[in-house]
Order: C-alpha cells, then structure tokens, then sequence
C-alpha cells in the first residue's frame, strides 16, 4: 500500500543503482524535486527513460549517473539543445551513454503496451524514417487481416517512475490534471511508482468522476514537495519560469559552470527549497 | 487589393505567407519547431474555426499567446479539450484526422525530407540535435504537410544527413512504394519564396518569389540546383492587419513571457 | 461539418439500408430514441454492431432489420436474455441472422483500433475460449520481441455510429461523462456520427479540460432529443428505469405482444415522446 | 465464537461464505452475473478498503445499494474514478492489476471451466445465453478466480456446451500448457459447501460443507461424482453482523430500485 514519507526516504527506498527509470512530465508537471533528490543521493549506471528528457536527465547525464538514455526528443523546450547530453553523446563527456532513441509515437504506443501488460506495441509508425535503421528494437509485425506492416516496439516497463501531481487525498490517491502526458502510463507500466504532489487534501469525493485519478494502490510512496515541479509548472498553482529554462542555456554550456550550479542549487539544496522558488510564479486562483 | 504596408522582415512574409495556406476547415497538427506564428495568425485573420493540435494532448487550442513550449498551460486553457498523449498520437494523428501536419526543419532537402536528429554520422554525431520527437509520424499520418523555414546553405542541402522524417524520399513515387497513403510535402514556404513539389518528380520548385527577392538570392542561399516554375509569381505582401495581427500577438507573446522572471538567488 | 438537425433528418441522412452501423452505450446512455427513429423509418439488411445489444437491437431484431450482429455480451441487463434475438438466432424467426461474436476484451480493443486508424488490435486474450474456435475473425499475431503468442481482430470501423450524451456547445462539440463505456472510439471510428443530446448549451468554457469532449468536427449531426436514452439513463439528468427492463422480458418472451408493443410505443410515437417517459426519473441535480 | 443467527437460506450462506474469502486488499474485478452481494458484505464488514472494480469503467466503488446492471450510476458516483472500457480492460484488467475475478456461471464442470453462450450447440444452440463479456479475458487475466453459483444438476455437469470461459481445461497443467500464467479457479462457493481443486488434478473438492448440508445433498445436487476432501470441516453460519448486513443491503437495494416505477401510459 501507498506511504506518505519525506521526499528523500520515498527516493531511497524505491530507486537503486542500475535501475530503469523514468521521470515522466511532458513539459507540464516535470518531478524536478524528485530526480534532484536522485541526484543528491548519487545513484549511479541509471537507464533513463523519457519521452522528452529537459533539464533534470541533462543534469544527471551531466553528474554521471546515467549509462543509457531512452527518448524521443533531447531538447531543451523551447530554447534548444541539451549540452550536457551532447557532450555525452558527442564527447563521451563525463561518460559515453547509450542512446535509445524513437518518435514521440513510439515512445507513447511503447508506455501504453507497457501499462496494458503486453510484450510489446503495434502501431502505423517509423516509415521511410531513419530510426527504423539505427534501433534495434524498432521492429515489425503484419496484420494477419489486410497483411499491413506495422511498426512494433517493446513495451517500457520501468523499475520505477517518478511522476509530480497537483494533489493526493488522505488515503493516497492522486490527481492529475491539465497537460496529462504519459503520466498515468508511466505509473502504471513501471514496477514501483513515486508521486511528488504539491498539496494532500481530505478527499476526492467533489472531483467529477472522469478525472485522471491514480488509485492509491498503483503508488508506492508519495512525498508532499510545493513547488515541486520547477521550473516546469504545474496547472492551478503555479506558471512555467521560462527565463530559467534559457538560462539553463547558458549554465550547461559550460562544464565548470554546470558544476558549480548543481553544487550550489542541487546538492547543497534540499526539496523543501522548491516551494521559494515559485512564489513569484503562482496564479491567481 | 488590401491595404499594404511598406516594412516587414522576411520572416513576418514567411510567417504570413504559410498563414495564408491554412484553410478555416484545417485540422493542424504544430509539431516540434513549427510556426505556430503562422496558425495562430490564420485563426486570428482568416481562419477564425481552424483546428489547432499540439502533441502535448491539447486539441483546438485558442492561444492568446504564443507558447514557447508544446506544452504550455495556455494551450490546455483554451483548448476544446486535452487528451493523454498517448491518445493524441493514436486515436488524432494515426486515426488520420490531421489535414495538415505543419514541420519546421534544422536540414532539408529538395524532396521534402527533413533531418532534426544528428548533424554529422548517427552514432558518432558532430551535432546531437533534439530529435524528430512527433514528426516521423506527422510525416506520414497528416494528409499533407507544410514546412517552414528561414533559407540557408547549411539548411537546404543536396543530401541531408539523417532522414527524421520522410518527405518524398528519393522523389516520385518513392512514397507510393513504402506503403504511405499520404500526399507528404505538398507546399514550403521560406523567407524569400514558396516552394510546392513538382506533379510528377516531387522536387521542390519555386512558385513565388516575396517582394523584392531575386532568383539570384533564392539560390544563393539554397544548397540545391533551384527550379522555379515557368509562371512564377510575386507573393502578396503582407496586409496591413495581417502584420498587425503577427506583431500584436509576438507583443503579447513577449510580455507574458517576461513576466515569470527567473528563480530569485537564495 | 457538424448540424443541428431533427432527429429524423439526422437519420435519413446517415443511415442507410445494408449499413454496418453501432448505436453504442455501456448501460448507460443508450441511444434508445435514434434507434427507434431508424426502426420507424424501416432501414433493413443492416449489420449491428454492439458490446451489450440490449432493448434497442432486440427491437430492431425483432422487426427483421438485421442481417448481422456483432457482440460481446447478448443480454438484458440486470434481467437476463434477449428474446426477440433468442427467437432470431434459435428459429430464425423474423428471419436467420449471422453471429459475430466476441468477449468485451475483443470488441473494447477493436472499437479502440478503429478509432486509432488500424486495421487491426492485438491483445492477451481468448486463450482457451471456445470463441477463438466458432469466429474466424479470431486470428493471432506474436510479439517479435518476445515471441508470445497474442490474439489479433479486426478493427471495428462502422458505416455510423450513433450515441447520445449529456450535453452539445452552440459550436457542435459534445460532452460526454459518467460512465463514459465505448462512445468516444465508436464516435471515432465511425464514418459518420450522429449524437442525441439532453440539451444545448452555450459554451464549454467552464468545463474541466480533461473531460471526455468530442470535437465538433469530428460528429455529423446533433439532434436535441430530451430523455432520449430512456430506458437507459443519463448522468445528471434521470437514473434508469429499471421497471421498462424487467417489463420488456414479458413483451419480448411473446411474438404477437411483442408487435403490439412496437407498434404503440414505437411505430407511433416520435422523438419528441422521450422526455416524459423520464419525467418521474429525473433526479435532483 | 461470534454471536449466530439461527435462521438464514442456502443463498445467504453462500453470498456470506464468499464474502469472508476476500480481503482488504484485494482487487476485485466484478464481472457478469458474479454476485456483487458478496464483494459489497465483505466491504461493508471485515474488508472496508477492498477495491471493487466493474467493468463498465467504475474502479473503487462503493455502491449504498446494490446495481442491476454493471453499468449503474451508482457506481460511478461512489468511484474512485470511472475510466473508458478499453483502458479498463486494456491497463486494468489485462495489466494484471486485478487479484480476484469473481464469476457466476450457467455451467461448470469440475475443472472450473464455465459457459454461458449457448445450450446445446453453438451454430444451431437449443438455448442462447447472453455469452462471455468480459469473462473470457477475466478468466486468464485475474490472478485467482472465484466462482459462485447455487448447485443443480443441469448448472453442474461433467461436460460443459461451450468453453465460455477457461478454469484449468482438462486439469493438471493445461493452463500452463496453454502459456496461461494466472492460478485460474482457486474457489468455488455454492449455496451448500465450500469446494476448492485438488493441488494436482486441479478438480474442485469439497472442502467444507455449510452447516445442515450431507454429502448427499451435494451429490445430489452436481452433475459430477463429487470428491470430499478427508479433512472435511463445516461452513461457520453466518454471524448476526454478516446476516443484518446483507440483509440491510438487499433492503435498501429493493427500496432503491422500486422508487423508479414504470414508465407512465401516455
């Protein structure tokens, strides 16, 4: 059954050296509180998995705690490039990594199959792309109706996955909403989940009854982090802080300047640093 | 003839002249890099009931501002209605219900083929760019597809050096062959001309110079042998609402986006 | 585009004679007042499409205007069997009908196929099921990763789909919530659909951006049909009449009553006769 | 010992007796025709957190009054949420979420198999049932299933119409034969004793008669010879807390369902 506990005692108990991972978010409700508690707890040999890695896999690809990446797009949302995972890629720098990477299709058909309990995914993807020829684990199967060929891919099935959610109730189930994502696949496709939320409420029983709700026995911990989320957003309480995602530009350019930054606002900070960071950015609600 | 106004850059031409090809019937998917400029300017002109996707799982989004990410809040505010994404990229995109899948591109070649992966060899990149994210299957699940791009020698090449996403592979009926049912590439529109696909060898070939460009400087700034057509006409210049509503909604666009300053030091 | 159209125009201009066509609803809302607008304009030769056929296919059955069905699950809910189709399938009385049969695993995953623009669904299933032996469009394709052996059917994809739902917007978008069952994939996969609604309302503004919406675009006519899923219910607006289902096991269990019983409160009523069939169900909302 | 009542009927035995086989932290997947009573006693008695699913979407449910149908409003208004059936049966149920399935059936064998499609053959059926729904896949899908239904000779038969559903086939290692990993039928409760399969011929056995019943009766009353496992013990009656709870809950169930009349002749 669920646990609430601090952030740091829901990450130690549920992510190990070597895991397969995924800190899921697209764009909206990215789980910086929780991979910066990864980061500060120094795992090490990480698969990371996401659809759109963003800032927190380009700090631990860049701290040296991930040997695989699984994506499909490695940019920095609306600014760019990621530079810490182009010099590992590019340079091997701090570490080579290896990439696995697909079209945001495959990745979502790949954590469906995954939360549906299949082997794999089938889907109408990949043609005439030049993925389908660098990924071994694009593959095909036919339609034993129409003899189509269709693009087949293994399902994600995640050691764990750390996802962030506007609210859990007093028994542990949890709401998202808004920009949903791959949040609810994530969950349910890995072995252990981890739900960062920014407030615990008394119970869902007003909620309308269509909503995406976790029920509380698909989650193994959850850690209450306002703010959570930055500087992604998280809708209802607080707004995305573009600036800091352009700055980021500027900090990961440079390796001394990366490191100084993750000592100076990761390793010495702690999650409940979050809730200061975006006071200026709530919204009137 | 519509009211013009003399100053505009090449890219509000750009930008206005793809709005223009948006129909109100249109069902756009704005994928990765595109010009969401050009959708919203065609719903906020011409186009008041165009549809507009983003990959994010928000379907007929109304942004009063640009976003400056695929899933920002303001799309899932004024969308129709937000989905999971693992339910856009099946039941919207694959489902077949995009009229337009509208792409940007890092390279591009003359049949339509884009490459946003690697710049250099695949394993061993000279460049590791973002990535095709949603557009191998925007390529090939919307009806037809628009791409826009600024001009450049080192965007428009002879040979790209990762197919991201297939426009019309080596041309003709090079499509047909690999089983895809979609029309592809059907119209580009750069900074200085738009571009529709040759009827039977698929090239891209000029069919409309902007005010004021040359053929010299389409070339000069394409890394490909340039076809123009034998009617080649002049685009219209932007009209006086039409730059308006472009530098109006980039006004508002740069405002909001001030205001969520950066993170205050400890 | 979408119109707003009378009930009976909505019909004549979707359907047709030899359609395959889905009037879908999980229990709840049932598209009973379309079914019996098409019932009243006589459509024959049709292939039904259904999870849970209930009432209105024992009706159409009933009335010899089905070549085909196609089902999970042939019953009265919460009472037991169907006569009418009992009658057709045993004696072949209006007329034989043929039987495509399926487990609600099977039909859940080919009307998602058919939304989802495939040609076929694949998943964990039928395995030991007798019906993988009697419907050959029971057929297997194996994960090329794994090599498991899963079962594979056709994608639904009706001529037209036909439901009803709480509520449409001026624009023609369509609000569907509660126990929400199959309606959006059928509305999906359709070529056509048409959608009964309980009212009209100005805008869908206010609406929580997660609820189940289909786009106006995506629907072929609207028509403003009050109470029109009675014996069914709709969420918000009246609670099923479970008398009418316990009823209909006495009117369908004779050929004769059975005809009467269609000509009063079918032949002869029109659409505007639901709502005050469900006048005395209405809850307080 | 807890307090007894001295009078209850075979079905309250058997709803009771099924009841106390689930636990609070079970995840129970209600299918058709298995009988809601016993998941919604135990819920309201020893199990208040069980989690009761439905396969109309509903997902922890906690219904006040019993539904007619699985697609009752009830059920979603007491839900922890209410999902689309293909995600119910694609993430729910086939992602092996779900601990017990719990199945009425019109036939069993002794191997656990079940039909409900047809009587007779299934081409030219003498009777047609309603069919599986969703009891093919909750079969293979849950990781135990439990089955109910009141003894007669023609429900308990030595050969079933039509493989609606698998138990364990043949018995023994048929399931596993046929790559099913789940335990399949574990439990088998009628309105006279407790049965469960033997550990290697997988044949149901009885293991505990509910009290007043003989071997005879339940011989009587199966279609099968009927094996009674040496350690034969007796069913607890029902105590005053189960009876007045499931009592109370087919009360209010039939005052509930009575209130909508029918409807009014025009």
């Amino acid at each position: 059954m669920v646990k609430f506990l601090p952030l740091s005692e829901a990450v130690a108990g549920n992510l190990n050296d070597g895991d397969t991972v995924a800190f899921e978010g697209f764009t909206h409700l990215i789980p910086t509180a929780a991979a910066h508690e990864a980061i500060r707890q120094g795992f090490g040999e990480l698969t990371l998995i996401r659809m759109t890695p963003d800032l927190v896999y380009d700090q631990m690809i860049g701290m040296g705690m991930a040997r695989k990446i699984v994506f499909s797009y490695l940019g920095n949302p609306g600014v760019g490039l990621l530079r810490r995972a182009r010099d590992a890629i590019e340079n091997g720098f701090p570490r080579p990594i290896e990439v696995e990477e697909h079209s945001h299709a495959g990745m979502a058909n790949a954590y469906e199959a995954g939360a549906a309990g299949l082997p794999c995914a089938m889907f109408r993807g990949y043609r005439g792309a030049g993925l389908a020829a660098v990924n071994p684990n694009i593959k095909t199967v036919s339609c034993p109706f129409t003899g189509e060929v269709l693009a087949a891919v293994p399902a994600i099935r995640p050691d764990v996955t750390f996802i962030h959610a506007q609210k859990a109730d007093r028994k542990g189930n949890v709401l998202v909403e808004g920009i949903i994502g791959i949040q609810k696949e994530a969950v349910l496709a890995a072995k252990r989940a981890v739900v960062t939320v920014e407030e615990v409420v008394d119970s869902f029983d007003e909620l309308h009854p269509n909503l995406t709700v976790l029920p509380s026995w698909t989650i193994s911990a959850i850690s209450v982090v306002p703010g959570g989320s930055h500087p992604s957003y998280t809708h209802g309480y607080y707004i995305r802080d573009n600036a800091a995602y352009l700055e980021w530009d500027e900090i990961s350019a440079d390796r001394e300047k990366f490191q100084a930054w993750m000592q100076a606002n990761v390793i010495e900070k702690t999650a409940a640093d979050f809730a200061a960071r975006v006071e200026h950015l709530r919204t009137a609600a | 003839m519509s009211e013009r106004e003399p100053g505009f850059t090449p890219n509000e031409m750009m930008t206005i002249a793809a709005s223009r090809a948006l129909k109100n019937e249109d069902v756009c998917f704005v994928g990765i890099g595109a010009p969401s400029a050009a959708c919203n300017v065609a719903r906020l002109t011409h186009a008041p009931d165009i549809t507009l996707i983003y990959e994010s799982g928000t379907i007929g989004t109304a942004p009063q501002v640009l976003p400056l990410s695929i899933g920002d809040g303001e799309l899932c505010d004024t969308a129709v209605t937000t989905v999971s994404v693992p339910e856009m990229f099946r039941y919207w995109l694959q489902g077949g219900r995009i009229s337009i899948g509208f792409l940007g591109a890092a390279q591009l070649d003359k049949f339509g083929n884009i490459n946003t992966t690697v710049i250099g060899d695949y394993l061993h990149p000279k460049t590791r760019l973002p990535g095709g994210g949603g557009a191998p299957e925007i390529a090939t699940s919307s009806k037809e597809i628009y791409i826009t791009m600024a001009q450049s020698k080192r965007g428009m090449v002879e040979t790209i050096d990762f197919y991201t996403s297939f426009g019309h592979g080596e041309g003709g009926d090079h499509r047909k062959r690999l089983g895809i049912e979609t029309s592809g590439p059907t119209l580009l529109i750069t900074d200085l001309a738009i571009w529709k696909p040759d009827l039977d060898t698929k090239e891209f070939t000029v069919v409309s110079l902007h005010p004021g460009v040359s053929r010299a400087e389409v070339q000069a700034t394409c890394g490909w042998t340039v076809k123009f057509t034998d009617a080649l006409e002049e685009t219209p210049a932007p009209t006086a609402l039409e730059l308006k509503t472009l530098r109006d909604l980039q006004a508002r666009t740069k405002a909001a986006h001030a205001g969520t300053g950066k993170e205050k030091a400890a």
